[in-house]
């Protein structure tokens, strides 16, 4: 299925793609290691991952088309 | 939460002393506050080795702010009776010296409106997506942490 | 601030927000500041039975609350990281709807400015000798009590 | 001796006197009873004494031409 990503801050720089295909991932931590294999570098980065525009708390299943926001630490005010 | 009813608090750019001036003079209709607590984040022109820090370029997950945002705010006047609160947090580049925050919490009393005005300057900056990047003057860049 | 020279902190009549615009835009060349704590006491139109304040006439013994605020002044540079603080009183009348105070601490981060500001409000409405008559509509006075 | 009477507040409208000739009064306690007799207003008003700009908290000795404050409770901000 296909996510759509949404990368912000410095994993911007990290994750330029804009979606991913996953074929046999359905859940959050699933994506995790699938980004992480893809780009090394974000595994040396705390983030968070929101689906929807829901900050996921613990792993969360995945539906086709979902959006994904991957988020370093908030640096704002 | 309905959606007509989420705020925008995204400006483009530094904001300004005057606009805070302008903010501050339309509260002397609202003549039931008696304190109005404030507070201003400025872009602080730190050195890092021997690199100085020329501007913060902010981004943000926008939605996601104004729906936190929202909720934020729901939660503050449940907690204090405040007469209003105003929040304006830059988007885009806002060099050292410069605003980039304004909080701006209006009560009968001091302690309210003070209390309102820390509150909402710790959550926003804890639970707001927003990233700031701190352009060095020779136009290198690295991202900037909350402490 | 060991020195001996006490600042003066009384204005004649209100404090305008394009006064508070300039204190805040002088501070954009003090770029080791990153945020500003800023209290604002605004003249409340409070009504007490029948009657409504229209001003409050402001009074103080001026020599002793300026050796007062000096020693306020000298305790919270001691206790607080500040790059500066500001403070403005009224004196004279000021109107409903008008500011009457004007306090403003900056630091190189936020908790200190934030309270470094409330710490001086609390401290100068209970120590400074300084006195607010509550003048109504009708022309009679009451004289303000803090709470 | 003479004392110097600065009046502030909700006092200045009690006494209005800039200042008071004491015979055989010497300090702050003697002092006030003796306002609070001339004045008896004043005794339904907390307020402190200054004595030459220091507030007074416990019974002071006056000297003469000695500048004596009387301040009800503040209410600046």
């Amino acid at each position: 299925m296909e996510i759509q990503l949404l990368s912000f801050g410095k994993i911007a720089e990290i994750i330029t793609v804009k979606h991913v295909n996953i074929e046999g991932i359905s859940d959050t931590d699933g994506l995790k290691s699938h980004l992480e294999a893809q780009f090394p570098e974000l595994k040396n980065v705390k983030y968070k991952l929101a689906v929807n525009k829901l900050i996921v708390q613990s792993n969360t299943s995945l539906t086709h088309h979902a959006t994904v926001a991957i988020m370093p630490p908030f640096s704002g005010g | 939460m309905s959606e007509k009813k989420i705020k925008n608090i995204f400006v483009e750019g530094a904001i300004s002393p005057q606009f805070i001036a302008e903010s501050i003079a339309k509260h002397s209709s609202k003549t039931e506050i008696g304190g109005h607590g404030i507070f201003l984040g400025q872009v602080r022109k730190d050195k890092i080795d021997e690199n100085t820090v020329a501007a913060i370029e902010y981004t943000a997950f926008e939605d996601l702010a104004l729906e936190k945002m929202h909720l934020i705010r729901e939660d503050i006047f449940e907690k204090y009776p405040l007469t209003c609160m105003h929040i304006y947090q830059s988007l885009g580049t806002v060099k050292a010296g410069e605003i980039c925050l304004f909080v701006f919490t209006s009560s009968a009393h001091r302690k309210p409106a003070i209390a309102a005005c820390e509150e909402v300057v710790e959550r926003l900056k804890a639970e707001l997506p927003i990233w700031g990047k701190e352009i060095f003057e020779d136009g290198s860049h690295q991202w900037k942490e909350n402490k």
